[in-house]
C-alpha cells in the first residue's frame, strides 16, 4: 500500500503545483475521463515554440491529480514538438509506481488533455 | 476469515460455507490478503455448476441451433430452448415466447427502444424515466427522442434517495407513451415499488419498462404480478456467465413491434424483395445466439432458484443492515440512499474528501474489490454534487466477517488520507 | 477413423491426428456410429485450449472491466483488451480501436447498417448487395433502405455460382453509396476477390462492407492489404466460443459514425439534457460486454495462428478437392456453385430428389453430421429454384477418411429413398 | 435408420393421399417452416362445423409431407373443435418415431398450417 501511495504522490496531491488559471492563456483544454469522471483543465502560455507558463485545475483521485501537477512541473520550458512524443511511459516513469489499465486513464488524463490542447490528439496516450 | 455467523431467520438452507466451496475464484489472495469480493452489483461470480455446465456443453453437444437436423444441432437446440424455459419459470412469464435472449440488460432496454420507441414514439409524446437510472436506461431514450422527435422527463429523487412520488403524480400524464425505471437502484440501493409504478403508467395509458437488472438477481420476480410490460435483465449480475441477457416483454406488444437486428434466424422468408419476420421469440434474435452462455444462464438460474431468492435475499438484508450499522459509526463516512429497511445489498458512501479512486485502491492494498466512480449513474451523482462514490455490494457468498475486514480497512483509508 | 492421409504440400504442421486430441466432443459416437462433424460452417468445435482459457477466467479472474480499479477488474479489463490486441493482429488491423466487440457477424452488419446507414443514406442513394449473401447481409440492408427511402440492388450471379461482373460494372455507379459483399459465400463456396471489389466500391465513391464470417476461419486475411472499410466475422465459426463476434471497420468512419447501442461504457458523459459519446472502440460497446467469449475468441486466434492460415487453407482445400472428386461420381448428385479451384472448404448439393432433410437425416443415422436446408441464404437457392441443399462443410480437423464415410452413407441414402 | 425412415412413413410420402386441390375449397390457408423452407398448403370444405373434404400441396422433407398425408386421412369428419385441440403429441403418435426438436417443426408444419387455417391459430402447436 505504502508503495502505491508514495510519499511524493500525496505530496503533490496534498499540495498541487501550479493549481489555479493563467490570466489570458494561449491554450486552454479540458476534458473528463469517461471511465471515473475525473476532470483536468489545462491551460498553458506559449512562446516561440515553447512553453512559458503553465497552469491546471480539475477534481479526481490523488493519482489523476498528482500526476497532472508533477507534468506541469516538467512541461514549463519544452517546445511543442517535444510535448508530442511525451508517452504513456514518461508518466508511469514521473509517478514511478507500477499501475493497472483501469488506474493508467487516471494518470495519463493530464498528458492527454495536455496534448489535445497543444495538437487536438483526442486519444489515449500509447 | 470466511464463515457464516449470521443468526438467519430463513429456515432449511445451506449455510454460507458450503456456498464458498462453489466459487473457486473466491479462494484467492490479492496483495497478501485473502480475497474480499464486494463488487456484485458490477458483476458476480460463478458457481462451479454454471462453468460445468458451459464447458460439458462445448465437449459434448455444441453445433448451431435452429436449423440443424443431426443429433448434435438437434441436442444443442434443446438445451438451449431448455435454458430459455428455466428463465421464463424464474420470472413466472406465461410463455418462453416472451424471453428473448440478447447481450445484456444494456441491449434489451435499447432493443424496447428502438423497436418498440421507433413504431410508438412521435413529437409530442412523452418518454417518463428517472434520476435515478443507469446509463442504460437513460441514453437509449435520449437516442429515440431524438430520432423521434418524443421528449425526455425525469422523475427526480428525495434528498432521501427516493423517487419523488409528487413530482411522479404531475410528470405521469396521458402525453406519456412510456415510463422506465429501475426496479432497484444500483447506486442508491433504493427497491422502488414496482407493481405500484407500473399501475401508475397504465391508469395513463403508458407501457412500463422495468430495468431488473438489479432486482432479478435478488429479489423474487414475478412479472405477471408484476404486469410489467417489458422486463429486462442481465445474466452477468446473476451467477450467469458475460454475454448473456434478457428481454421479457407482454406477447401482444412484443407480436405487434417491427423487427430490431435483421438477419438469420428472425425471418421466416426471405426474398430479394423483402422479408417476412419469424415467430417469437426468434423474431428479435438475429444470427448465432449466445448458446453456450445460455445454457450457464440456466444453471445459474437453477442455482439461485435451488437456494431460495426469499433466503437470498434476507440472507443479503442482514448482512447489508450489519454493514450499514458499522459504516454509520465511521466518522466523516457519508451513506448515500434510504435506510436499510427500503434497500437491496449495496451501499455507495463518500469518506470525507478522500476520493473515491483513492478509498478503492486503499482496500484493494488490503484485498478488498469495492467499485469507486459514477457507476454509470452520472445524473445520481449530479445530483448529490459529487462526482463519484466508493459501492460496497453484498452477495450470497459474502458473509459479516468481511464487513469487519471493510470497516477496518476504510479506518486506514482514512489515516493514510487524512491531512 | 481418423487419420490424416493426405499428402500435404505445406511444410511444418502439426499432424492431424494431435489437432484431435484437442477437441473432445469429437470423440463420441452418434447412433452408434464415430461422430464425423461436417457443419463447421455453420459452427465450428472448440478446442480445449478455448474451454480452458474461458474456465480459467472465471475461476480466477471475473470481474467487471474499465470501470473497476480492484485487482480483479484491473486484470479481467487486461484479459478483454488482450484479446482484441490478438484480433487485431490476426487481421492486421492498424489500431485496436477499430476491433468492435458485438455478439456476431449479424450484429456486426446490423451496427454498420443502422449507424452508417442512418448517418450516410437518402432517397436516391442506393445500396448494393449481391444475390450470393447470407441473410445477415441481406436482412439490415433491407431494413435499412426502408427507413432512409435508398435503393437495395443484387449483383446477380451467374449458372457457375460466381458473381455476375458485367453486370456488377453496371450497377455500380455514383449512386451507390455502399457495397456489401461475402468474401465466401456459405453455400455456394465461391471465394469472391475481396481486394478487386473494395477497389471497385472506392472507384466510384461507394464504401466497403465484407461478410467475412466465412473468409476469417480459413483465409488469411489482412485488412489493410484488402483496403475494406469494415469487416465481418463471428467467433463461433473461427474456433472460438458463441456470443462474441467482431466488426472492423477504418478509423476516420467508425469515428464520423454515430453511437448504435446506448448504455454504460459507451459514453464519455450523460447529463440529463444528453450525451458525449466515448472514444473507439467504447462508443460501440454498450454494456457489459462478453467478456470471458472475448477471452476464448483471443485463444482460439493463438490457435489458429499457430496453426498457419495458410496451412488450414491448404489442408482444407485438399479435402474438398477429393470430396469434390468422390461426390461427382455418385450419380443424381449435383454440386452448386464453382470448381474446386475457386471455392473454400465446403460443398453443397442435391441428391436427385431427395429432399435434403431426408439425406441430412439419413447421414445422421450413420454418425455424419451435415447440414440441409436454405442456410439463411434463400435467394440463391431461388436462384436455382430449389429449396434446399444439404452442405458438408471441412475444417482442420476433418480428414478425407471421412469423406468416405460421407459417400458410402450418400450412396445408402440414395437407397432408402429410391422409388 | 430403419426406425426413422419406417415403411409407413415412406409410403404416405411416396404415395401421398389428399395430394392436390379442392374446387371452392372453404379454407385455404399456406404457410412456410422459417428453418427450413418446407412448405404445405392445406384446403378444406366445412359442412355444419365439420371436415368433409380437405386437400394438401407442398414441398418438403419426407417427414412433412408424411405428415400432412397422415393427418388429411384422419381428420375428415372432425368437428372443427377437434382440430383446435390437436397437439404436438397427435402428430408425433401419427408418425410413430421419435423427433427431436428442430426436425419436429418439420412434422409440425401440417397441423400448424391447418390450425391457423381454421382458428387463426399462428403458433406452433404445443
Ligand atoms: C456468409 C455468412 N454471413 C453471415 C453469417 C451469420 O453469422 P452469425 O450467425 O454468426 O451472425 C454466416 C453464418 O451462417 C455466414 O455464413
Ligand atoms: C440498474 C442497472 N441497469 C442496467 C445495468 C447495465 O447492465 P449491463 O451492463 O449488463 O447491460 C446495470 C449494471 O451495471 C445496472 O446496475
Amino acid at each position: 500500500m505504502d508503495d502505491f501511495y508514495r510519499e511524493n504522490i500525496l505530496d503533490h496531491y496534498r499540495h498541487p503545483r501550479h493549481k489555479g488559471h493563467l490570466e489570458d492563456p494561449d491554450i486552454h483544454y479540458h476534458d473528463v475521463n469517461p471511465f471515473c469522471g475525473d476532470e483536468i483543465t489545462i491551460e498553458l502560455k506559449v512562446k516561440d515554440g515553447r512553453i512559458v507558463g503553465v497552469a491546471f485545475d480539475g477534481s479526481g483521485c490523488a493519482i489523476s491529480q498528482a500526476s497532472a501537477s508533477m507534468l506541469t512541473e516538467e512541461i514549463v520550458g519544452m517546445t511543442l514538438d517535444e510535448i508530442r512524443k511525451l508517452d504513456k511511459d514518461y508518466v508511469t516513469e514521473l509517478l514511478g509506481i507500477p499501475i493497472g489499465p483501469v488506474r493508467l486513464k487516471c494518470a495519463l488524463l493530464p498528458l492527454k488533455v495536455l496534448k489535445a490542447g497543444v495538437w487536438g490528439l483526442e486519444e489515449w496516450p500509447e | 476469515m470466511i464463515s457464516a455467523t449470521l443468526n438467519r431467520k430463513v429456515t432449511s438452507m445451506p449455510t454460507v460455507t458450503n456456498i464458498l466451496d462453489d466459487f473457486p475464484i473466491l479462494h484467492q489472495e490479492v496483495h497478501g490478503h485473502p480475497l474480499v469480493y464486494l463488487d456484485s452489483t458490477a458483476s458476480s461470480q460463478k458457481p462451479v455448476q454454471v462453468l460445468e455446465a458451459m464447458d460439458h456443453y462445448y465437449r459434448t453437444t455444441h453445433a448451431n441451433v435452429h436449423r440443424g437436423i443431426h443429433t448434435l444441432s438437434e441436442a444443442a437446440t434443446t438445451a438451449y430452448e431448455d435454458a430459455r424455459r428455466r428463465v421464463a419459470r424464474f420470472i413466472n412469464a406465461p410463455s418462453t415466447k416472451q424471453v428473448i435472449f440478447t447481450r445484456n440488460t444494456t441491449e434489451s432496454l435499447n432493443l424496447v427502444a428502438y423497436s418498440w420507441g421507433r413504431a410508438n414514439l412521435a413529437p409530442g409524446d412523452e418518454v417518463l424515466i428517472t434520476e435515478m437510472e443507469h446509463h442504460s436506461n437513460i441514453v437509449p431514450w435520449q437516442l429515440i427522442c431524438e430520432i423521434t422527435g418524443a421528449t425526455l422527463r425525469y422523475v427526480p429523487i428525495t434528498p432521501q434517495g427516493e423517487l419523488d412520488y409528487d413530482a411522479l403524480g404531475q410528470l405521469l400524464n396521458e402525453r406519456t407513451k412510456v415510463f422506465a425505471f429501475t426496479a432497484m437502484s444500483n447506486v442508491l440501493g433504493t427497491i422502488n415499488p414496482v407493481a405500484e409504478l407500473v399501475a401508475q403508467a397504465h391508469a395513463v395509458g403508458a407501457i412500463a419498462v422495468v430495468d431488473g437488472a438489479q432486482s432479478v438477481p435478488h429479489l423474487s420476480t414475478d412479472v405477471q404480478a408484476l404486469d410489467a410490460d417489458f422486463l429486462a435483465f442481465s445474466s452477468h449480475k446473476m451467477l450467469g456467465p458475460t454475454g448473456i441477457g434478457v428481454l421479457y416483454g407482454k406477447k401482444e406488444i412484443l407480436q405487434a413491434m417491427p423487427p430490431f437486428l435483421g438477419g438469420g434466424d428472425m425471418i421466416r422468408e426471405v426474398k430479394m424483395s423483402g422479408s417476412r419476420w419469424n415467430d417469437l421469440p426468434y423474431k428479435f434474435e438475429a444470427g448465432t445466439p449466445a448458446i453456450a452462455d445460455a445454457i450457464g444462464l440456466g444453471a445459474a438460474v437453477d442455482y439461485l432458484t435451488q437456494l431460495g431468492l426469499d433466503w437470498i435475499s434476507e440472507y443479503e438484508h442482514q448482512i447489508m443492515t450489519y454493514a450499514w450499522e458499522q459504516l454509520q459509526q465511521i466518522e466523516g463516512l457519508r451513506i448515500l440512499g434510504p435506510g436499510p429497511e427500503r434497500r437491496g445489498g449495496l451501499l455507495s458512501f463518500v469518506l470525507g474528501d478522500i476520493h473515491p479512486h483513492d478509498v478503492a485502491a486503499v482496500l484493494d492494498m488490503q484485498g478488498i474489490a469495492v467499485r469507486a466512480g459514477h457507476h454509470c449513474a452520472q445524473p445520481i451523482h449530479d445530483h448529490y454534487h459529487i462526482s463519484a462514490t466508493t459501492r460496497a455490494s453484498f452477495y450470497i457468498y459474502n458473509t459479516t466477517d468481511e464487513v469487519d475486514l471493510l470497516v477496518t480497512a476504510l479506518n486506514k483509508a482514512k489515516s493514510i488520507f487524512s491531512f
